[in-house]
């Protein structure tokens, strides 16, 4: 393989790793302080990329004509109301069922993510969305036919993901909230003992992870341009590998996870074979998990006997 | 308002912050339905353009606000109280019952009811009511294997659509390369899948609990994967045929296609389409009998009461001298038998497979068929399989709605009954002289 | 078994019982004719398209006086896409609605199932999508498709890219399903027989559903492919169009009707990505006089008659023109009327050969203009 | 009760190590439990009494060291049976190979109790949604008719190993004095109930050696009371040896015959309860709450 396209695999990798990533975080911090698996994370992340062309397509028939005032308010109102949904959907459909059976908010989890898709294409109707080109700009380096071209908005996903990770890692590590939220994901009766408001507390880890999912909305409806409101399902069950493979529960671990299933499946598809990209990445966990059982960033687990 | 209660000043005070709080609720939620609504529903993409609706969030935001304050207003009134009492007292009720001996004889009664109405049913239902019975019946049959692993055993297994999968491919294409029938297939593919099973599980079966689950749910993907992927092989996304059930060399058809004799042309009937699903539905209908007799003879031998403790506490079954990873797999191994049957009689039923009725959606049904049922019970997997599948061939009738309101459901079944439908019971036993 | 369940049990099953049994047929001035396709799930854009085409058709034939008196009522049927549903969907279509005629079936995974079902009852069924040829092949009477097949069209893109385009380096990519793999490998059977499989230096699928096709991209690029076909749908070819561009590869594209889509510019981001693209599709139905006037009704209603909105259309017209001819809604009848006669249709006559399929499908090539729209290539 | 002083001690502790990452949690600990003896292992709260349980029980895989379990006919090794990482060594020795990947795959916990050690734990670990009798028919897994498709069929054997099985648990049911609890689920027992039903189902395994981890811990006097009539019951009448972990000083010093104190992850004083309670270093240990008074309260 040539270096130009070497080059190009790694940015392909990059951009689609940070992107899980960021969605992983809402998976890994769920499952961190209330250890569940929340499958209707996915759909959050797909309402927010509805959200974003809606936002879009508002403020530009308001006649707004500054892009970065235009693209800095979708980010926020975006963030905005996808947090809400995260916040009322732990609220309605999880926060009823703390205490009784493991399984049972993986459940009620299914069911909200039918009723998001399905409401989505309800009121949305089914048919491919998209906003238009908006940051055209690529990059370019190399000569000839050997180059490397990458699209600024590429670039901007690599930035902003790690940025936001870096403000949520000094968030969850330097900060009162974060100390709480760390509190209870150790152990949730010590931390209500202790004055901690525990509900409010997991609300606000759903609050953070459907803000993340929008950060990862708003990146992709510019990158791709187009999304349906299917586009969670696939994601989702990606990004949740993602962070099963970087230690569920680590927010590290999360955007590692992202990254690494990124990468290992644009070399993959790039070096071997695109059909069965997505099976050499589920085998990659299985591996991984075979020879790691918690992840590789997760703690090891010390068995309390 | 409760009218006897306003008379007196004090409760009259009370009912004036209890209103003024139900307003505040109210208008809250008046608020966050907007936001939550307002653009989704109210704003229609088109094109890169907007239409505006906003005719449509506002009503919706209203019955939200009516409702919340309603709700504010019915938790103090006497009957609210109560009401809320019961529901949350149904909660709090222990998940085990320990049932006497006594309970055979009754219990007898109602196994022959339900024998009976199953057997006569097939003949009075219509076409279309008979393919949703023999669906759920596939269903409840997944729902017993699983019920197994995941209310058994305690292992979450998301990818359990995996052994389904291999039990109708098994079908099929042993039909197409082997020449195999669907009797010869039926305890081949059961091999096969449980096999499958038992290569996959016993590397990963020392996970624990989430691990295990999105290992299982990353098999699931590969089998479906691959088989869409093998294009040579399995056929890919066009599918396979599979071969219709044969009674003794009688063929369903209503010519002889397989070299067979027609079942109508040697009982000197005249043909009819139903014969054959009233067939695979008696013949799934003796599985699913033979399936619960072995599932509640296993639940009382040495393997089921090992499979029962291993999921209430693994360290403890360790100190017991009990090798989990052996009896996990022979849950695992066990529910992947049952699961490749029931592919064996989706395949036969369906005539024709392809990967896409083996997604991840379908392992997701089968474990919240298992959940519903109150991880354990044999009859609450039963009743729960009919229910999620009866369920949403009913909501048809809500045409686009339909999944909507599935998923709406699900969530209100789940707050519902947490526990799921039905307490797991269990036998007591009786020894001369000590029971009392 | 315990026993409090049972109550619940024969509820269920009394329940279901009594709605078979129910299931009566409604008033005799309507003909009741099915819909039947993805309303839900990954596909559900293409079932409305079928919808809105049918509904649209039904209203026109019944503003003119319906079909022998009687007028047309549709009723919908989900199938999600699933083999499973489509079955139970489509019995319940004939057992619970009792309708005379089926239009349906979007996915081939889900018609192959569900016309056997048709077939066994002899209802007419015309599916306005399902272009695999195993759906017309097993010699089932009353199934009919008012598409063309995978290998109509797949190696008629073959000619073109080879004659046409003069491609050096052709890369192929399907999504790995059905239709699209259906006419990928139809194009590289044509490839094969015109000995140019030399050529093809790439043959990969990609996830539906997906968005992300970098990857991909990027191995394209590495072979320096100066054409890219693809087999599939516009959902994808927009996203997969776009990652071309923006990562600098110029190859042409090439693809087939499920991509000949406006809503593919939306997909892409925008016209200036799908400019230069070439399509093979039917002939156009907007350019067909007859249905200019239909399209302008769509546009004044303020639908979109994209995709297969006017194949459900023309499928409601013919099977209402048989039902006309025929005098009957029986379906064995109505099947030997269509293989006998031409319906005027909106896309135009259509006539069928003893298979069901399309006697001329009438392929042409259409290319992408840099304003979003595209048109018919000048036929030789 | 003496020992046969040509008998070996039932279990030898040799040199046993353990590190957690960095932390050593246990330091050359050796000690020995004579055959029919009730031991004690004893010390302040870290001191690392559960690390050893859990060594010996086969939980953790003690670095270093040697546990020996003298059975009548031959010692194992329970280190051995848990499965051992692989060594440079076994690449050219293909029955230590065969050996350790036959351990590897099948050994682990289970292995140490099938060789005779039973264990309770300190925070009780029932089958909480089982009846208690469901509980002990459980234990006795490995003694029952295993055989699926006699369990299947309801054969004469497979019931008559069933009954058997019923009526050794209702024995020790009878002998803990929980036969009223049988039908009962063990998770809704009251907590004394709950601490007896998990000896009686250790004992249900046929062990040799009882490990006992703080089985008076929670108890009102009088239960501990009943327990160490139990406990010496179950010695002299079952043949069983124990071995307890116990902050109950009076139950320690009252019942067992030997005492092992562990401080720091190391064996500060071994020997009988009136030594060790007069050991300067133990005294030292306990910091002023010295054993003497303990044992008065």
């Amino acid at each position: 393989m040539d270096w130009h396209i070497l080059v190009q695999q790694l940015v392909n990798g990059l951009t689609l790793g940070s992107i899980y990533g960021l969605i992983a975080i809402g998976y890994t911090m769920v499952y961190g302080i209330i250890g569940m698996i929340n499958f209707a994370h996915g759909d959050v992340y797909m309402l927010s990329a509805y959200v974003t062309a809606i936002c879009l397509a508002t403020l530009f028939s308001f006649g707004v004509n500054s892009l970065p005032f235009a693209l800095l308010a979708t980010l926020v109102m975006t963030m905005v109301i996808t947090a809400t949904y995260g916040w009322t959907i732990e609220r309605i459909a999880y926060r009823p069922l703390r205490g009784s059976t493991r399984l049972a908010p993986l459940i009620s989890a299914i069911g909200v993510s039918l009723v998001l898709q399905n409401g989505v294409q309800l009121s949305q109707g089914a048919k491919t969305q998209g906003v238009p080109s908006l940051i055209p700009t690529t990059l370019r380096f190399g000569e000839g036919d050997n180059f490397v071209q990458i699209t600024l908005v590429q670039v901007m996903i690599i930035l902003v993901s790690l940025s936001s990770m870096a403000a949520l890692t000094w968030l969850i590590q330097r900060t009162s909230l974060g100390r709480q939220c760390r509190a209870t994901q150790q152990d949730r009766r010590m931390a209500a003992i202790l004055g901690i408001n525990t509900d409010r507390i997991i609300s606000t880890v759903f609050v953070i992870g459907a803000a993340m999912a929008a950060i990862a909305g708003v990146l992709v409806t510019l990158n791709y341009g187009s999304f349906d409101f299917y586009i969670g399902f696939v994601t989702g069950i990606k990004a949740f590998t993602a962070a099963v493979l970087g230690g569920i529960g680590s927010l590290p671990g999360a955007m590692l996870g992202g990254l690494i299933l990124g990468l290992s499946e644009a070399l993959f598809s790039g070096m071997v074979n695109t059909d069965y990209k997505d099976v050499f990445a589920f085998s990659l966990l299985v591996l991984v998990l075979i020879f790691r059982p918690t992840g590789l960033l997760g703690k090891p687990e010390v068995e309390k006997v | 308002m409760p009218p006897a209660a306003v008379s007196s000043p004090a409760s009259r005070v009370r009912w004036n912050l209890v209103f003024r709080q139900a307003v505040l609720e109210a208008a809250a939620a008046f608020a966050l339905a907007l936001l939550l609504f307002g653009p989704i529903v109210g704003l229609v993409l088109d094109g890169y353009q907007i239409k505006n609706e906003w005719q449509r969030p506002l009503p919706i935001a209203t019955i939200i606000a009516v409702g919340r304050f309603l709700v504010a207003l019915a938790v103090h009134t006497p009957t609210g109280q109560a009401a809320l009492e019961r529901f949350n007292a149904r909660r709090r009720q222990p998940g085990v019952l320990v049932v006497g001996i006594s309970e055979g004889d009754r219990r007898r009664w109602w196994l022959l009811a339900v024998v009976a109405i199953s057997l006569t049913l097939p003949f009075l239902a219509s076409k279309y009511w008979l393919t949703v019975l023999i669906q759920a019946m596939i269903y409840v049959l997944l729902g017993l294997g699983l019920n197994i692993v995941v209310g058994l055993a305690g292992l979450l297994d998301l990818g359990y659509v995996a052994f389904y999968a291999v039990g109708a491919y098994g079908l099929a294409l042993g039909a197409q390369y082997l020449d195999l029938g669907f009797w010869s297939a039926l305890p081949l593919a059961a091999m096969l899948a449980a096999l499958f099973g038992g290569v996959l599980g016993f590397p990963v079966l020392r996970m624990h609990g989430d691990y295990l689950a999105i290992v299982t749910l990353g098999f699931g993907e590969i089998i479906r994967l691959v088989l869409n992927n093998w294009l040579e092989f399995t056929g890919g996304p066009n599918g396979v045929a599979a071969p219709a059930p044969q009674l003794f060399g009688l063929e369903f058809t209503r010519t002889a296609r397989d070299g067979g004799v027609p079942f109508h042309d040697y009982f000197q009937i005249a043909y009819n389409p139903l014969h054959r699903f009233i067939f695979i539905y008696l013949a799934l209908f003796l599985i699913v009998c033979l399936m619960v007799g072995v599932v509640t003879r296993l639940r009382n031998m040495p393997v089921g009461r090992a499979w029962e403790a291993l999921r209430e506490d693994e360290i403890a079954c360790r100190a017991l001298g009990i090798n989990h990873v052996l009896v996990k797999l022979s849950a695992f191994m066990m529910g992947a038998m049952v699961g490749g049957i029931a592919g064996v009689f989706f395949a036969t039923y369906q005539g024709f497979i392809n990967p896409t009725s083996f997604n991840f959606f379908e392992s997701a049904l089968i474990v919240a068929i298992v959940v519903l049922g109150g991880l354990g019970s044999t009859t609450g997997v039963i009743v729960a399989a009919l229910v999620l599948t009866i369920l949403p061939e009913l909501l048809r009738a809500f045409a686009d709605y339909r999944v909507f309101a599935f998923g709406v459901l699900m969530v209100l079944m789940m707050i519902w009954r947490p526990r799921g439908l039905m307490r797991p019971r269990r036998r007591a036993f009786e020894v001369k002289g000590l029971c009392p | 078994m315990d026993h409090p369940s049972f109550p619940r049990c024969l509820l269920a099953m009394a329940l279901a019982g009594g709605l078979g049994l129910s299931g009566l047929a409604g008033a005799a001035d309507t003909i009741k004719i099915g819909v039947a396709g993805p309303m839900t799930g990954g596909n559900a854009a293409f079932g409305e398209q079928f919808w809105s085409g049918a509904t649209r058709a039904a209203e026109e034939i019944n503003a003119a006086g319906g079909v022998n008196g009687q007028t047309i009522e549709l009723v919908k049927g989900d199938d999600a896409c699933e083999p499973k549903q489509a079955v139970a969907v489509a019995n319940r279509l004939l057992d619970q609605d009792k309708v005379a005629a089926v239009i349906g079936h979007f996915c081939s995974s889900s018609t192959i199932p569900a016309s056997e079902v048709y077939a066994d009852a002899g209802v007419l069924v015309i599916t306005p999508g399902s272009t695999n040829p195993k759906v017309t092949e097993r010699g089932l009477p009353t199934v009919f498709r008012m598409c063309g097949r995978d290998d109509q069209q797949g190696p008629m893109a073959a000619d073109f890219i080879i004659h046409k385009l003069k491609a050096k380096k052709i890369a192929v990519v399907h999504d790995k399903d059905t239709y699209g793999q259906g006419i990928a490998d139809a194009m590289r059977a044509r490839l094969k027989e015109l000995k140019a499989d030399k050529k093809e230096v790439l043959y990969e699928g990609l996830t539906r559903g997906e968005k992300d096709f970098n990857p991909l991209v990027t191995k394209i690029k590495g072979t320096g492919a100066d054409v890219v076909y693809f087999g599939g749908l516009y959902n994808e070819a927009g996203p997969l169009l776009r990652q071309l561009r923006d990562q600098g590869v110029k190859a042409t594209f090439v693809s087939g009707d499920g991509s000949l889509d406006p809503a593919i510019v939306t997909a892409a981001g925008g016209p200036k990505f799908v400019e230069g693209s070439y399509m093979t599709s039917v002939r156009e139905a907007r350019n067909i006089p007859a249905a200019k006037k239909v399209v302008e009704k769509f546009k004044a209603a303020g639908a979109d008659p994209a995709g297969y909105t006017l194949y459900a259309y023309a499928s409601l017209q013919s099977i209402a023109e048989a039902m006309k001819g025929t005098q009957s809604t029986d379906g064995k009848k109505l099947a030997d009327w269509l293989k006998s006669h031409a319906v005027a249709t909106v896309l135009g006559p259509k006539s069928w050969d003893a298979k069901g399929d399309l006697k001329e499908s009438g392929f042409s090539i259409y290319i992408w203009g840099a304003d979003g729209n595209y048109k018919e290539m000048a036929q030789k | 009760m003496t020992t046969d002083p040509i008998q070996p001690p039932i279990l030898e502790v040799t040199g046993l190590t353990m590190r957690f990452g960095g932390i050593l949690a246990l330091n050359d600990v050796s000690f020995e439990v004579k055959r029919g003896s009730i031991s004690a292992l004893i010390g302040p709260n870290g001191a690392g009494k559960t690390t050893v349980f859990n060594c010996l029980t086969g939980f953790y895989k003690a670095t270093e060291g040697r546990i020996a379990l003298h059975t009548p006919r031959t010692a194992i090794d329970l280190i051995h049976i848990l499965g051992q990482p692989f060594q440079a060594s076994d690449f050219v020795n293909p029955a230590a190979f065969g050996d350790r990947l036959y351990y590897k795959m099948f050994g682990g916990t289970h292995r140490v109790t099938r060789a005779g050690v039973a264990r309770t734990f300190q925070n009780v670990r029932l089958f909480k949604e089982m009846t208690a009798i469901e509980n002990l028919l459980v234990a006795q897994h490995l003694q029952l008719n295993r055989n699926m498709v006699a369990g299947l069929l309801q054969t004469a054997a497979y019931r008559q190993s069933e009954r058997d099985a019923l009526e050794r648990a209702y024995a020790w049911l009878k002998v803990f004095g929980l036969g009223e609890d049988a039908n009962r689920l063990a998770g809704e027992l009251p907590y004394g109930h709950q601490r007896r039903l998990e000896i009686a189902r250790a004992m249900c395994t046929g062990p040799r050696l009882l490990c006992l981890d703080e089985p008076a811990a929670g108890l009102n006097p009088r239960e501990t009371e009943q327990l160490s009539e139990l406990l010496r019951q179950l010695r002299d009448e079952h043949g069983v040896t124990i071995l307890l972990i116990e902050h109950d000083m009076g139950l320690v010093m009252g019942l067992s015959e030997h005492i092992v104190v562990l401080d720091y992850g190391e064996v500060i004083a071994d020997g009988d309860p009136h030594t060790v309670a007069h050991h300067p270093a133990v005294l030292a240990a306990y910091l002023g709450t010295d054993a003497v008074n303990d044992d008065e309260s």
